[in-house]
């Protein structure tokens, strides 16, 4: 730990690294937005990971260690391997080429435009201030004192809101059978796929829910 | 020459501009997820240089719920997206066309 | 003071008779007729009543008679306010006769008869309370309640192929005017710093401290153009002679009669007194679209061919003489308004209930196609010629009384000799000239083919409603004074508010013109 | 006192749970009748926020003043549970729609009311987060509830993305309030956020958190979502949205704008009010062409977010109390309204207006209720939406004399009334007047479903009729957070 401060604080390294970490954070972002060469959201969830790699190195800079690695496991570790999982399972191959449209693109850029030239001119016009001498360090333990004090509620109801999402991601992920519904709604197509009813899933979200209320 | 906060900013502005862009342009639904998650990252970034620069640890826990948070809805959002799929095999935006006046 | 007022009762009556009557299934027709024409007719006597015991002597502080007193929202300051005095005491009566009249005259609606009488009774019983109410809130909400049903009215019951643009564009303009009215409204009581929407306090804080006269020019449009709409001042007017003439003839009869009356009610009880600089100010701007609305819609009327039409635009040309009359802003051009006012709701509900019972007999109400008619149908056919009298002012009438009082009031302000002239001229040869020709193409003549099997012969009971409005026209007709004793005091008492504080020397030699006393009176 | 101040939230979330669980216990033919033993114990809580020495009545911050118990959050919270009770009932009528999953859907629906619990109470940014994440997220699947049915879907996925949108930019305007003044809190931001009138990061900032807030009430130009996610949601769900979603967009933007930033709020009048008036406007105009009933009601819940910023606009306290009593009004409104539709719209495929033809011959009990919520939706005296408006537009006006936009955006909002004047008519000319309707199949109504439309339709008479006590708690509501 010592020698990872020493080594952020030496003034020419850090500032080397942060502008290869921004650097590599931006061109990656570039690149799942506009890839020139692909357009395959593999390609885009690939550079993904890489720009949210990078970023846990600026945040490794703003001595922010936990969120460092919190970072990568979540982000990194699960919502990407979600991402490539269902576009593998959803067997999307690339974008079709459609008639770009060309006002759109054009309003999007000059959108987007405006506003980075907003947000520039605001960080122009009112510097922001900051500590003399940056001193915090967001390490495991300071911050799980902050989480189980002072922010213990909304803490608490995260984890009824993670429950939701399970619960959520269980019921639309299940099959039904085929059901009495098919003739009151509209747009119905006959049901695919055998008999699961959602009554075998609850034993599941039961248990998840006490283990995150308890975590 | 130091790094200060104004670089960091800067980083996170244009990081949530590309987002943005992406969310504006791209046609396709998962892509579209991603540049959105580009954003929130962007906000993270913020939140984590304010919170070294201004000696406060508060922002770092919002970082905390934003994750969290991002996560259960990139779950929501995918199974979502994978039961629309089912439904009508595409990922496009223009797609999504049944709802019209 | 908080037992029940007899007001409450005249207005309640059909009101809560609606609400009974959604209860009673829909082929049960005799039933709610008879319940209808039983709650109009109550809620009529009751007004007569009213009418008869109000007594100047007997008012309280404030000037008012059977008056109820209720809080209804204490943070706002509304409360469930009704009484009479000398200005709303013939309106009521008015409007309790003709509702009753037109309760009466519903038989010729054939389908949907349930949703109809609901509606015809929200509306007299809205309307009633609205003239009754001495709370702004009220003042607004009741007569909301009365316009909402002659949309669908004339939505679903009227006749001819332009009720569709008939129903969206008087639609249109009323709901308008009156919100155009509610701004102004609810500027008044923000402006007056009372947190009251009780009037005659209003009026008493205002007396006290005035509003400044910027502020006062500046809610003054809202009041006069509100109003006006509603009033079909011109040029503002269009929706009415369009409307009446699809209108089924009971809706016409009350909307004509009764509810378009609101909104001079509405400038005579709150503009006069409260925004009396505001009114001096706007004086000629009045005056001059009053002349609009006799000279410009008499004209009309002559060129119709259309017999609703006719009788639509001529009421529209009304409207001018009671507006002029408020533009005196004296004694005696106050209380002919008045006059006109309960007299022209006579009439105006006594010519569509005529046009209403041809329309019924021949099937067209187009002057050309009609012709001889007097011959076939006598009784309706003197009553159309008397009516047509009354039109044209002519003396025995309640018209004439209220004109030729208004005539007196406006030519005793300088500033309006001109236009004196002008409606005098307009009110009386177009008006002779357009009911002549309508009574001569209508009444007189050949009888077309098509109309020899029409028999003339009615029940008595459906005589009632016409007899009983043209008796009231020749009523006070022949015995102005009936009225003029129970206005003459409250006018009076606005007008006295409204001089004290007038700018200018113009209007200080005009209050001196202006007598006392009503020459009519007695 | 810190555990204290939330046992309201407590039973709620356990009440979720318990609906949950249920699913071992209850045969799957029985399990409507579960929404039954949540409307019980929802009316239970609700009779207890009551009593006056109860649970809520305690009034102060807890939790590190994260958690406020004022007269504002009790007035929404028991607005919320109002809501959550209606649109129960309205689940178990609807319950023979969904393909599976019937305790979830209640469960889910109870679970979005405690997102809406804390969201009433909360005072600082990461309770907003959180709670407005915990309803939002909530809500994407109750939107997908119906998953064999593609508008169903759709309607949730377009949710999400622009959902997420928002949310990416209440974080980033977060971040920045944050950065720039250093407080999460509101009660300490608003003691400091008076010396960030011109710095321009923390505008940007306040600008983005109206943003997010913007989408859930669907304020122009978030409003996009709106028509489509209306018509595509399962009707409950719609329902709920439409008063416990935008009431609590509502709850928050008063708390952020008056509570928090006050200052700043003081320097976006101009913006509010020309958001309030396109609102109106937009809202308005596109419901006139609508022939899907659940859709028209989706732009028509766009101009009543506009009519409710009036009061925002209007920037005092009887503005504030406004919203409150307007929303009240339009909690019964738009649930007997939905009520209507989910009970007649049952076999009609794309619930059109055309399909209530008729509807006064087949039932008229909800011809009577549709007719009723339509006219207090358009304003008409005496009912709830006649008094709701008339509070705004006195709100509106008294800010006259300080600034003459006001009475321009008072003349706006009459035009929108007058716009909606003629689709809600049209509604109301299908039910009694349509030519020749296809279906005249008398309509049973079961005895549940009768009684909740019965609390709807007396709520909205008795908000037109006697609105003294709900207007003074409003009033006390609104002084509250001053």
């Amino acid at each position: 730990m010592e020698s990872l401060n020493s080594l952020l604080d030496g003034t020419v390294v850090s500032t080397c690294l942060f502008y290869l970490f921004a650097t590599f954070t931006l061109v990656c972002a570039a690149l799942v937005v506009a890839n020139p060469f692909s357009r395959n959201p593999v390609t885009s969830a690939m550079f993904l990971v890489l720009a949210i790699i990078s970023m846990a190195g600026l945040f490794l800079l703003l001595h922010a260690f936990f969120l460092a690695a919190v970072q990568i496991l979540v982000y990194a570790g699960a919502v990407i391997v979600l991402f490539l999982f269902v576009i593998m399972l959803l067997e999307i191959k690339e974008e079709l080429r459609r008639r770009i449209n060309l006002f759109g693109l054009f309003a999007g850029i000059l959108s987007v435009g405006l506003i980075v030239r907003l947000f520039l001119a605001c960080l122009h016009q009112s510097p922001v201030t900051s500590a003399a001498n940056p001193s915090i360090e967001g390490d495991t333990a300071s911050l799980g004192k902050l989480l189980f004090t002072q922010f213990v509620l909304p803490f608490e109801l995260v984890s009824v809101l993670l429950l939701v999402a399970m619960v959520g991601v269980i019921y639309l992920s299940s099959k039904d059978s085929k059901s009495r519904i098919s003739a009151s709604s509209s747009g119905t197509e006959p049901g695919v796929g055998k008999e699961s009813s959602a009554v075998s899933q609850s034993p599941n979200t039961s248990t998840a829910a006490s283990t995150q209320t308890k975590h | 020459m130091n790094v200060g906060l104004e670089q960091f900013l800067t980083v996170s502005f244009l990081l949530f501009a590309l987002g943005l862009l992406g969310v504006i342009m791209r046609r396709n639904l998962l892509v579209i997820y991603m540049s959105l998650e580009l954003m929130l990252n962007a906000a993270n970034l913020a939140l984590v240089s304010f919170s070294r620069f201004n000696n406060k640890l508060d922002g770092q826990v919002v970082v905390f719920f934003i994750i969290t948070v991002a996560a259960a809805e990139v779950a929501v959002g995918l199974a979502l997206i994978v039961a629309l799929f089912r439904k009508r095999p595409t990922a496009h935006v223009e797609d999504l066309a049944t709802l019209k006046l | 003071m908080n037992n029940i007022s007899i007001l409450t009762y005249i207005a309640g009556i059909p009101i809560f008779t609606a609400l009974f009557l959604l209860i009673v299934p829909s082929n049960y027709r005799v039933i709610f007729r008879a319940v209808s024409v039983l709650a109009a007719f109550v809620s009529m006597i009751l007004a007569v009543g009213m009418f008869c015991h109000f007594n100047q002597a007997q008012v309280d502080s404030e000037g008012f008679r059977f008056v109820q007193d209720v809080p209804w929202v204490n943070s706002l300051g509304i409360s469930y306010h009704v009484g009479v005095d000398g200005i709303n005491v013939g309106l009521i009566l008015m409007g309790a006769i003709v509702a009753f009249a037109a309760t009466l005259c519903s038989w010729e609606i054939k389908n949907r008869e349930k949703e109809f009488y609901i509606l015809l009774l929200l509306m007299s019983g809205g309307i009633l309370g609205a003239f009754a109410s001495l709370d702004l809130f009220f003042f607004y909400f009741l007569h909301e309640l009365a316009l909402v049903p002659t949309f669908i009215m004339i939505g679903v019951w009227g006749r001819g192929d332009r009720k569709n643009y008939a129903t969206f564009q008087i639609t249109l303009y009323l709901s308008i005017g009156a919100l155009i009215a509610l701004l102004g409204l609810i500027a008044l009581y923000l402006q007056s710093g009372a947190n009251t929407f009780d009037i005659p306090k209003l009026i008493d804080v205002i007396k006290a401290n005035p509003l400044p006269v910027n502020v006062q020019n500046f809610i003054f449009p809202f009041l006069l153009f509100g109003f006006g709409i509603l009033v079909s001042l011109w040029p503002f007017h269009s929706w009415a002679p369009l409307g009446y003439g699809v209108a089924p003839a009971p809706t016409a009869m009350l909307h004509s009669g009764v509810l378009k009356k609101f909104g001079l009610y509405g400038l005579i009880r709150l503009a006069v007194p409260l925004l009396p600089q505001a009114m001096h100010h706007w004086m000629m701007a009045i005056a001059w679209l009053a002349i609009g609305n006799i000279l410009y819609n008499g004209w009309v009327a002559m060129r119709q061919r259309d017999l609703n039409l006719l009788i639509g635009n001529s009421s529209v040309a009304h409207m001018g003489f009671i507006f002029l009359g408020i533009a005196s802003l004296n004694l005696i051009g106050l209380s002919g308004a008045v006059l006109i006012m309960v007299a022209h709701g006579f009439l105006a509900a006594l010519s569509f209930a005529l046009s209403g019972f041809i329309y019924q007999k021949t099937g067209t109400l187009e002057i050309s196609e009609l012709g001889g008619l007097c011959r076939k149908l006598p009784f309706v056919g003197t009553l159309l010629l008397m009516a047509a009298m009354a039109g044209c002012g002519l003396p025995g009438f309640a018209n004439f009384v209220g004109e030729v009082t208004v005539f007196f009031g406006v030519w005793s302000v300088p500033a309006l000799h001109f236009i004196v002239t002008l409606a005098l001229w307009g009110g009386l040869i177009i008006g002779a000239v357009y009911m002549t020709r309508a009574i001569r193409n209508v009444l007189h003549g050949p009888l077309p083919t098509e109309f020899a099997q029409i028999s003339g012969s009615t029940s008595l009971w459906r005589k009632i409603p016409y007899a009983l409005l043209l008796a009231s026209l020749l009523l006070f007709g022949c015995v102005p004074s009936l009225l003029t004793d129970k206005i003459n005091p409250d006018a009076a008492r606005l007008t006295a508010s409204a001089q004290t504080r007038k700018a200018g020397p113009t209007l200080m030699a005009m209050s001196q013109a202006a007598p006392l006393k009503s020459p009519l009176g007695n | 006192m810190n555990s204290s101040s939330i046992t309201l939230e407590i039973w709620v979330i356990a009440l979720g749970m318990v609906l949950m669980l249920a699913d071992f216990f209850v045969a799957p033919d029985r399990k409507r009748y579960l929404a039954y033993a949540g409307i019980v114990a929802l009316t239970g809580l609700l009779l207890v926020s009551f009593s006056g020495d109860g649970v809520c009545s305690i009034f102060g911050v807890s939790f590190s003043g994260s958690f406020v118990e004022d007269p504002m959050a009790l007035f929404f919270k028991r607005l919320f549970i109002g809501s959550a009770i209606l649109v129960l009932f309205m689940a178990a009528e609807f319950s023979d729609r969904f393909a599976s999953g019937l305790n979830e859907y209640y469960s889910l629906v109870v679970f979005a009311l405690a997102g809406m619990l804390f969201a009433a109470s909360a005072n600082d940014f990461v309770m907003l987060f959180v709670s407005i994440e915990l309803i939002t997220i909530t809500f994407y699947v109750l939107t997908s509830f119906q998953k064999n049915r593609l508008a169903s879907l759709e309607a949730a996925v377009k949710y999400l993305i622009l959902g997420a949108l928002a949310s990416a930019f209440m974080v980033f305007g977060i971040a920045l309030i944050w950065g720039t003044s250093g407080e999460l809190n509101f009660n300490s931001l608003a003691q400091v956020s008076g010396q960030f009138v011109n710095n321009k990061l923390f505008l940007a900032g306040s600008l983005f958190v109206l943003v997010g807030l913007g989408f859930k009430i669907a304020a122009f130009p978030f409003q996009v979502w709106a028509p489509d996610v209306y018509q595509g949601a399962p009707t409950p769900t719609t329902a709920f949205l439409a008063i416990g979603s935008k009431a609590a967009g509502f709850v928050l933007l008063l708390r952020v704008l008056f509570v928090a930033i006050p200052a700043v709020t003081h320097h976006w009048v101009h913006l509010l009010m020309a958001l309030s008036a396109i609102t109106i406007l937009y809202g308005n105009l596109c419901a006139m062409p609508q022939r899907n009933l659940k859709r028209m009601l989706g732009y028509s819940s766009i101009a009543h977010a506009g009519y409710l910023l009036l009061g925002v606009a209007a920037l005092n306290a009887s503005g504030q109390a406004a919203v409150m009593y307007y929303l009240s009004g339009y909690l019964f409104t738009v649930t007997a309204a939905f009520f209507v539709i989910a009970l007649v719209l049952r076999h009609v495929p794309d619930e059109n207006i055309s399909g209530l033809a008729g509807l006064n011959h087949r039932s008229p009990l909800l011809a009577a209720t549709m007719t009723i919520s339509m006219v207090s939706l358009a304003g008409i005296p005496p009912l709830a939406g006649f008094f709701g408006k008339f509070l705004l537009l006195k709100a509106i006006i008294e800010q006259g004399p300080a600034h003459h936009g006001y009475y321009l955006l008072a003349f706006i909002a009459l035009l929108g009334v007058i716009i909606s004047i003629s689709y809600y008519f049209n509604v109301i000319r299908a039910i009694y007047w349509s030519r020749d309707p296809a279906d005249l199949s008398p309509i049973t109504v079961s005895g549940p479903a009768k009684f909740s439309i019965a609390i709807c339709v007396a709520g909205i008479f008795w908000l037109g009729l006697f609105p003294e006590s709900v207007l003074n708690f409003a009033m006390s509501a609104a002084s509250a957070i001053k």
